[in-house]
């Protein structure tokens, strides 16, 4: 079914509702409603997307992070929201730049329970700290693993073996 | 609570536990652990326990966290595939042509209808496989092992006809991007339509044994509920949704692979315990029967590959007489195909709920960031709240009706 | 040992009697016995024994085992258990009375009655007291 | 003089209606025909496993057919897939705690040698932290490459002298895994 909003509606009522807080717009291939946005202002953002009478974007569907290495300071991390709403068949998505000495933010999972994991998970592979979350610990890697893994200047394999000759596989 | 799980003292009771007079005996402190029969995979709960009423869970996953979204940073587009089976292995097809779908959106690849059709009729045997493994494992939770036996002989005979298409049973890397390797063989053919024909019959015999069974329905009716709200808030998606009574179906919702030319319903339940997700599944098995009729009745003729060259590897004996072909060839075996630089999030209806990809590539040989919406990772995180006063042989069937992979929990 | 009188005349007596006829129950109990001692005692010298303090440690599903098993668990356990002891040795009382019911007439079935009625009265405080509620 | 036959492959003196065979050969028919796995079945090869355990392949024609989870009772370990940094201690603990005497089936290309999962939080083959007796290859392999990997097992038990587990070699072998024994008390 089609969804009932465009991504220009939704854009303009969030531009006129946070204003400076919302910094671009991003038009991506499968144009789902993409917008950069303040990283302190997410939480009231999502707050009011969610409690918004028509809209009813109720629904999270995930939270991820990506690492721009080359990214200008204080740009190198970002923290993707997708949010649903199931009513309306509308899907957005909310990123935020995070810099990579102190990347925080307020946690979400006052709003959605599912944020739980979801944060654990990005602070577990990216190191992206959220506040005043109830358990934010590692939970896919050991306790014991000093560094956040997906970060593109950590390797894939396993740095300590030795039975594998780097000449025989290309690396 | 001690800080490091994998040591467990019962010495302090959490703080919200209110404390027992001794007559009614000490808080025992049970461990439903990483190896232990009724995890059908590999997590562990630290469960409170007051004789066997459960009064607390604590978590701890990620004992197969095999790094998918890193390994699948270094590997050619096409080179996904047999990653992305080992995601959901009980129903591997569904995530393999979600993930082909993905690839094809972003490069805007208009697949043929034949195609469409073929993989609609792949997906929906790989859902009543997931769903037939669920169901069976259920059964064995509440004492019956006949069910697992049986049904096990129908998945069994779901893998020949994989086998049929893709060489492989269950990590079956079917499909390319653009289409299939191969049309569907005779012996394919002939062991759908025999399938259509005698599965429903047995299928109904194993529902028999449950759906009415006086003792099952006193095991799981008004076991591991779980209400609406509380459902849509932990991100439930997939069948533990619509037993919640929530009727968001990814195939109804953002029709994909031409799946609104079939007609089917979506069941629903009504209380969101194990006896509705159940006979949600069963249900859904059913709905899965009735579209593989119609999709196979009316299977368009036509190709069964898109014509991108880009990225469908030429027939061998183009490759040995044509140069365009041995080019191709060469290019994409070292996968230097065309992706464009762009970002997008593709859903399908895994066995389990929301299967999402969101891939971020910037053109280059290897997708820049590829992200697994992984939906048991997303809804086992509301275990806790489900089994909390119940009794423990509930909490060991609630996990198993919930089919929570670890393949999948933990990527 | 002192073997008193009368256990020499049970012996002597089955020696005299035709003893032919208990050699057959005496070689089956032997080799009965023989395979359930054997089996006892030899099994464990064939099989290899190794223990070390992880080994001994309780099995805890996979990883250490922390504090200890021995705690006072609810007493509901307990109870109910014993209540089952009470009234399943109350049922083999029955089985005289069952097998010659004819014969002891109707005093028989008084004194029976009289008995239940003493287990019944116990049961009803049972009830009463609630100890076989299970779900607080 | 009874004939010298190696019928169903167990050497014995055969005579009319008896046979003449040695203790070890005996203990080790029977433990072979009777060997209760421990399924250590982690993620695709679990499924494949159970596959083998369903009535198209049934394992239990080879005695085994019950499978126990507590490693008290169980003979043979059989690890089939992907084992994590993090469940590695959990793995040893469980070989640990088998009763011995113990084999180890290791199935599948992520147990033997972390299979096409080179990363950082995959333990690259199981023999790092426990001996393994039989490796079976395949990703997953089929049922038929997992009963046959039984079946390897099977030859090995048939033909395990009874004091294997107290010689030098074996203790040897534990120490190099540092796994804590007694064997020279014994």
């Amino acid at each position: 079914m089609e969804s009932k909003f465009t991504n220009d509606q939704v854009f303009d009522a969030l531009k006129q509702q946070f204003g400076d807080a919302i910094l671009s717009l991003e038009n991506t291939t499968d144009n789902y409603l993409t917008v950069f946005v303040q990283p302190n202002e997410a939480h009231e953002m999502i707050q009011w997307l969610y409690n918004h009478a028509e809209f009813k974007v109720q629904f999270l569907t995930n939270i991820t992070g990506i690492h721009y290495p080359d990214n200008e300071e204080g740009k190198e991390l970002v923290l993707v929201y997708h949010l649903h709403s199931l009513q309306n068949n509308f899907r957005l998505r909310l990123k935020c730049y995070l810099s990579i000495d102190n990347p925080v933010i307020a946690t979400i999972t006052d709003i959605f329970s599912a944020a739980n994991w979801l944060e654990r998970e990005t602070y577990d592979l990216f190191g992206i700290i959220f506040e005043n979350h109830p358990n934010l610990k590692r939970i896919l890697n050991e306790d014991s693993m000093d560094y956040h893994p997906m970060r593109k200047e950590y390797h894939l394999e396993d740095q300590t073996r030795q039975d594998k000759d780097n000449r025989f596989f290309g690396r | 609570m001690s800080e490091d799980l994998t040591k467990i003292d019962n010495t302090n009771v959490p703080a919200n536990m209110e404390s027992h007079d001794t007559i009614e005996g000490e808080i025992a402190t049970l461990n439903l652990g990483p190896t232990h029969p009724a995890t059908h995979g590999i997590f562990q709960n630290v469960l409170k326990v007051d004789g066997e009423k459960v009064l607390s869970s604590e978590q701890t996953v990620g004992y197969i966290h095999r790094a998918f979204e890193k390994l699948a940073e270094r590997r050619p587009f096409h080179q996904i595939t047999p990653i992305t089976d080992r995601l959901n292995y009980c129903s591997s097809p569904i995530n393999n042509i979600g993930w082909h779908m993905t690839v094809e959106k972003l490069a805007g690849i208009e697949v043929p209808k034949r195609v469409q059709y073929m993989r609609v009729i792949i997906m929906e045997l790989a859902r009543i496989a997931d769903h037939l493994i669920c169901n069976s494992v259920i059964g064995v939770d509440t004492g019956a092992l006949t069910g697992f036996t049986w049904m096990f002989i129908e998945r069994e005979r779901i893998y020949d006809m994989y086998e049929e298409v893709c060489g492989a049973r269950l990590t079956t890397n079917i499909g390319r991007i653009g289409g299939f390797e191969r049309d569907f063989t005779t012996g394919f053919h002939e062991k759908i339509k025999d399938f259509l024909a005698t599965f429903p019959a047995r299928f109904e015999e194993f529902n028999s044994m449950f759906e009415r069974n006086r003792i099952f329905m006193d095991r799981t009716i008004g076991v591991g509920g779980i209400s609406a709200e509380r459902a849509l808030n932990y991100g439930f998606t997939g069948p533990n949704l619509r037993a919640a009574g929530v009727d968001y179906d990814v195939r109804v919702h953002a029709p994909y692979s031409s799946y609104e030319d079939f007609e089917f319903y979506v069941p629903v339940g009504t209380g969101g315990d194990t006896y509705d997700r159940f006979c949600v599944r069963q249900e859904e098995i059913r709905q899965s029967i009735r579209i593989i009729k119609q999709a196979y009745d009316n299977l368009p003729e036509g190709p069964y590959h898109a014509d991108v060259p880009g990225f469908y590897l030429p027939k061998k004996e183009d490759v040995y007489n044509k140069m365009e072909a041995l080019i191709y060839h060469f290019k994409i075996i070292m996968g230097e195909t065309p992706v464009p630089a762009g970002e997008v999030y593709h859903s399908v209806e895994g066995g389990n709920g929301e299967l999402g990809y969101y891939l971020i590539s910037d053109g280059g040989r290897t997708p820049y960031r590829l992200q697994f919406r992984r939906p048991c990772f997303i809804y086992y995180q509301a275990y806790p709240e489900m089994i909390t006063g119940q009794t423990l042989s509930d909490a060991v069937v609630t996990m198993s009706s919930m089919n929570v992979i670890a393949g999948e929990l933990d990527a | 040992m002192l073997i008193s009188a009368k256990f020499v005349r049970i012996i002597f007596f089955l020696l005299m009697s035709n003893v032919q006829d208990y050699i057959p129950v005496v070689l089956q109990s032997i080799v009965v016995l023989g395979f359930v001692v054997g089996t006892l005692v030899f099994a464990p010298k064939l099989g290899p024994k190794l223990s070390s303090k992880k080994k001994d440690s309780n099995w805890e599903c996979g990883i250490e085992a922390d504090g200890n098993a021995r705690f006072p668990i609810s007493v509901r356990y307990f109870m109910i258990a014993i209540l089952f002891v009470l009234f399943d040795v109350e049922v083999i009382f029955f089985y005289p009375y069952a097998v010659n019911f004819q014969a002891l007439k109707l005093d028989g079935l008084l004194a029976v009655l009289l008995f239940v009625g003493f287990f019944l009265t116990g049961f009803i405080y049972v009830l009463k007291k609630g100890a076989l509620e299970w779900e607080k | 003089m009874g004939k010298i036959t190696a019928e169903g492959n167990f050497e014995a003196i055969n005579y009319e209606g008896f046979q003449l065979t040695k203790l070890d050969t005996v203990i080790g028919v029977a433990r072979s025909n009777s060997l209760w796995p421990l399924p250590f079945a982690t993620s695709c090869c679990g499924i494949e496993y159970m596959a083998s355990m369903a009535p198209n392949y049934d394992i239990a024609r080879f005695g085994m057919e019950r499978m126990s989870f507590s490693p008290r009772q169980a003979d043979l370990l059989i690890v089939a897939g992907t084992i994590s940094k993090k469940l590695a201690p959990v793995l040893k603990q469980v070989y640990e705690q088998m009763a011995e005497p113990k084999w180890v089936l290791c199935v599948g290309a992520c147990a033997s040698s972390g299979g096409i999962f080179d990363t950082y939080s995959v333990l690259q083959g199981i023999d790092r932290v426990i001996p393994v007796d039989v490796y079976v290859p395949g990703c997953p392999p089929r049922p038929e490459q997992i009963i046959d990997g039984i079946m390897n097992i099977q030859a090995l038990v048939k033909h395990e002298s009874l004091r294997r587990r107290y010689s030098p070699e074996y203790k040897e072998l534990l120490d190099n895994y540092n796994i804590e024994n007694d064997i020279d008390g014994k």
